[in-house]
């Protein structure tokens, strides 16, 4: 699973926009090309609007892929999702570059996963639980959120996955207290031979952490401020034990013991 | 009609006049998914230094109203890997495409050891002496907010190459036409206007600066007027040719910096944008002259009409 | 909770720190349909010389990306018509308000004149010499983009006057701390930052540029992030207060001038595209220091966090 | 009819937006504040778009005012007015600055008017045409543009003047040539009390001239770049008579005599 289509331009139409939690919305876009070529934790680079006060295009994961259609799960945040919460099906204003990024890997021999997702960032890794329930790879899911309101994609990991374990800030639904509380427990009663998370970085540490002391697999998919999204102008870089590496391209997805979390390394605050 | 897009910068003849701007295209490679490279004027390389630099601690952009911040601070792996590495991919991949090196230092000298590594490449059709990027604590700007600190680089690389030597000026000046001259005088065979200007954003919630090195450089539509006014002052001022960017977006972007003065223009930030702004701008300003009865681009070069 | 909005600009106390930028508020009359000018911090007029000046020939504006370019060229009627027309209203209608007389010369005499003029004038609370206006060919920014014709300006004036005496600097200069270092030793009480960049527009079509005058000032939230920077240099090396402006359209983007370092701000553009910012930028800041837990509007001054 | 209400900022209500002649729409808006206090001649300042990127309000003359509704004749030319042409029924984004300017003033013992339109110059005067019907004064209307296509604001005309005569460049509608031509054919044969012109500044000269020649007073609405539209940037400045006045507030319809058309003031470029 790892990058090997070639990226390209393609302009996008908007099948359906609905809220699916608090402050999130779900967005199924007609990309026909990205559908049939994208992998599990790749992204694509969006150009929300056209006007040039909000210049940039916005990386989303590709949280699902089936047929003609791409789904995005989008928290609500500033300029551009506020834009993106506004977009009516019909709408073909927008265009994506894509597929981007280098996804999950699944190592050879894996019949054991743990899927630890914190908020938001339970939307790369939709498809990656997709696939591993296809490929027969017994899965866990841990996941996160504030509150039961934040909660997402729990209809897909309740599909897909052998168990799924919540915890939430408020014990509004699952347990109360942070997922980390839950993987510790999971990692100490179960052996898997891989665990992939992607959430806030602190929770992202922590259970990393916890997957080294165990010595399991890790790999982690890594937030960084993007401009060109494909390499080209180093805003992205991730301080890896083989130097800066552009979380574009080479991630974002990194095999964890990769990565050398560090103070100039300053994830995006929302 | 056809239309004769060709140009020379100085003694290199260029297919058209459409160049990428340094730092914003790497070095093509990373682009080839989405434009034919030897269809591109040339190619700017992004910065390139004696040694590996590591670049500023993140973040290192933020966006603002048409435009965006960046404080790279040009992180690049050195001459040596540049020549193994972009140096070596180009000449196979995009051959038929001049390749101008973008060349960095912390010190006059350091610029002419680049190019003097370089000289032994055939590849390389010209160099670009970045002395004005604000995002470097020693060099960088201060050479091109200097007439003097400025001339010293120039005299330096002058010596080290015969090759076309373009000088990258910084807008961050209060007389531009003043450092453009000294960098004529000294055997400069052109200029490029404009690198970014200095720039902030804060985030009001956090108190913090959106960028950890606090400032960095602003690029995009939102500087155009700047960098047009400078071609401008420049070309009137100049007689070598001039390569002009800043927020050019589109066709008649680049055409407007034309008409001001440029022989070739440079896309920067909008690459980020759209990878294939190169492309729609040369088949945009192939169409121009076509609509507008324009046989040879070079017509419009410093063809703005002042008089009302 | 009831927030502090009260600043001192020097020995100026004002209501709230939200000014108006010269020459995009008249003298606050053609406003006072939208605005209750009572509530704002100060008024600042429009540029006033000794004599009446005519302008610029049209086309006077353009719009740009997030942004427009001005060549009004200080049309005004002349100090003695100022006194009769908008003073006279002023005193009447918004005496409560401190009115700032933007003060404009085509040499360092003429600025000093027409403050003797108006130092009987008692509704006058203070002065901002403009020594930054990118659009008169005579004085005007070579005033302010030089230390020299700088501090010769501010000298005049500062031996015409004992009211607070604040100097709006260009931001077209290679060292703005340098420019605001020498008009703080000549005894300026405050500075304005910033006016206009230097910039220009082409229409394609017609080769011709968009503003009679060729070149004109930049302003609106495109030279936002040039301001900020400017005003957080300046504040780190200086010791009077700053009025910040450059772009404000909303509370936020004030709140950014003052963490950045900036005593007061100033609406300038912003009042062009809703004649209501000002209250809206006022009542913003209220909003934003209760829910943000800051009980003076004072403490978000120069509170920007660097280390990360 | 002078400028004497307070203007205000009126959010607005898109009624209906259609294609009325080639390249011009007719967009009618829910304002009931203004519908309520234009008049003849007065324009608003509207806001389009809500993002940076095209920073300034555009200024329209209002065509039509009845009820809560003004209605807009827009020409496509650039930037604003595309994204005027998108506006659907419904959209509530906009804001407009209104009333403002001066508008058309009909001198006392007014029985004869001569409406003189090109192109889009018969925008502001078709509130001017019924309110001079509703008091009875003959109006004779000439109209002028390049094609039979570009016409507008026909069926109004007709059917509150007293009679229309038409030009156009091609002759596809009315007589063949400029609708100076019909000008001074009536102004030969008629006797105008008032001549009020809108159109192209070449247009709006030569007809200025033709008056001149006879003695017929003569209003004239002039276009200039507004930043404020309320009198306070200075950018819209005509030259007259009595010094440099701002199309914005003092007129932008001003008595002909007055204006000094002079080199200095170049119209926008179409
Ligand atoms: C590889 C990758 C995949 C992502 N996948 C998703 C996803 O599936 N769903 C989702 O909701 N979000 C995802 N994000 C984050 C998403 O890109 C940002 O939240 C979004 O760009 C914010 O845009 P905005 O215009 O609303 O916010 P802005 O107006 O730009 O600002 C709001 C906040 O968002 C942050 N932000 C802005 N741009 C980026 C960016 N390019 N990357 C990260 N943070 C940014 C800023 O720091 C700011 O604090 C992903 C980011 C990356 C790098
Ligand atoms: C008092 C007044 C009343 C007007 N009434 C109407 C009307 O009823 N219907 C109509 O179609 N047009 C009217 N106009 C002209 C209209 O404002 C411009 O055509 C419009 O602003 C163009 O906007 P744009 O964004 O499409 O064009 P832009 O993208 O700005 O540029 C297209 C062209 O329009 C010109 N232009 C831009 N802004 C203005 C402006 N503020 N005033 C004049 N020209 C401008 C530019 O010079 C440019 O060449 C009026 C103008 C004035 C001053
Ligand atoms: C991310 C980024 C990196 C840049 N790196 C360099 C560089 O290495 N060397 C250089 O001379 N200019 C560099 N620049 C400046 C651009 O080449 C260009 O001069 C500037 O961005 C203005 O053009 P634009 O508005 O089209 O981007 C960089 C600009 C950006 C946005
Ligand atoms: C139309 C216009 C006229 C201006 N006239 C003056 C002036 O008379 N004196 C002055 O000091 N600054 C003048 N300025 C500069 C503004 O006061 C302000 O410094 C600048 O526009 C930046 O702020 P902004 O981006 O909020 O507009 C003018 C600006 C504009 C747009
Ligand atoms: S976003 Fe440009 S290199 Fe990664
Ligand atoms: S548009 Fe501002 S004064 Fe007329």
């Amino acid at each position: 699973m790892t990058h090997t289509e070639h990226p390209f331009v393609e302009h996008v139409e908007v099948l359906s926009n609905v809220r699916v939690a608090s402050g999130v919305g779900l967005l199924s876009l007609t990309a026909p090309r990205c559908a049939a070529t994208i992998r599990p934790g790749q992204f694509v680079h969006l150009r929300i609007g056209t006007q040039t006060s909000n210049l940039l295009r916005r990386p989303f994961s590709v949280h699902r892929a089936y047929g003609q259609t791409i789904e995005i799960l989008y928290q609500v945040l500033g300029a551009g999702t506020l834009q993106l919460a506004e977009k009516e099906p019909g709408d073909t204003s927008m265009d994506l570059v894509g597929p981007l990024g280098t996804g999950w890997r699944v190592p050879q021999n894996t019949s054991h996963a743990l899927l630890v997702a914190g908020g938001l960032g339970a939307a790369p890794l939709g498809m990656l639980a997709e696939q591993l329930a296809e490929a027969g790879i017994a899965t866990v899911v841990a996941q996160g959120a504030p509150t039961a309101e934040r909660l997402v994609a729990r209809v897909l990991f309740d599909r897909v996955a052998r168990r799924t374990e919540v915890a939430t800030d408020d014990g509004s639904a699952g347990e109360r207290g942070f997922v980390t509380a839950v993987t510790a427990r999971l990692l100490a009663a179960e052996k898997f031979d891989v665990v992939y998370t992607c959430g806030p970085e602190v929770m992202e540490r922590a259970v990393i952490a916890q997957c080294q002391e165990r010595g399991v697999a890790c790999q982690v998919s890594l937030e960084r401020l993007m401009a060109c999204g494909i390499g080209a102008c180093l805003s992205c870089v991730v301080t890896t034990k083989s130097g800066l590496k552009r979380a574009c391209v080479d991630g974002p997805v990194f095999d964890a013991e990769e990565v050398l979390f560090d103070a100039t390394e300053i994830p995006p605050k929302h | 009609m056809t239309v004769d897009l060709t140009v020379n910068l100085g003694s290199l003849p260029l297919k058209n006049p459409v160049m990428t701007a340094s730092g914003t295209f790497a070095s093509g490679r990373e682009f080839s998914d989405f434009v034919d490279l030897t269809r591109l004027g040339a190619i700017v390389t992004k910065g390139v230094s004696m040694t590996p630099w590591p670049g500023n601690a993140s973040p290192r952009i933020a966006e603002t109203a048409s435009g965006m911040l960046n404080s790279i601070g040009l992180q690049n792996p050195g001459v040596e890997a540049f020549i193994e590495g972009d140096l070596a991919w180009l000449s196979t991949n995009a051959s038929s495409t001049p390749v101008i090196v973008n060349v960095s230092g912390h010190s006059a000298a350091d610029y002419a050891r680049v190019i003097e590594r370089l000289e032994t490449q055939d590849s390389v059709a010209a160099y670009e002496l970045n002395i004005s990027c604000p995002n470097v604590d020693t060099g960088g700007m201060a050479f091109g907010t200097s007439s003097t600190a400025a001339a010293e680089v120039v005299r330096e690389c002058r010596s080290a190459t015969n090759r076309p030597l373009i000088i990258k000026l910084s807008p961050n000046v209060t007389d531009i036409v003043e450092i453009a001259r000294t960098v004529e005088a000294e055997g400069a065979d052109a200029v490029s206007l404009i690198n970014t200007l200095l720039g902030m954003a804060i985030d009001a919630n956090t108190r913090r600066p959106m960028l950890s090195r606090v400032v960095g450089g602003l690029s995009g539509p939102a500087i155009k007027p700047v960098a047009l006014r400078m071609v401008w002052q420049v070309a009137c001022a100049l007689d070598i040719p001039i390569i002009g960017m800043g927020g050019i977006m589109t066709a008649e972007d680049a055409i407007e910096f034309l008409i001001a003065g440029a022989t070739c223009v440079a896309v920067g930030t909008g690459n980020f944008i759209d990878p294939t702004t190169t492309m729609k701008v040369i088949d945009g300003i192939d169409e121009w002259c076509r609509s507008h009865g324009v046989e040879q681009v070079t017509d419009l070069v410093g063809s703005l009409e002042v008089s009302w």
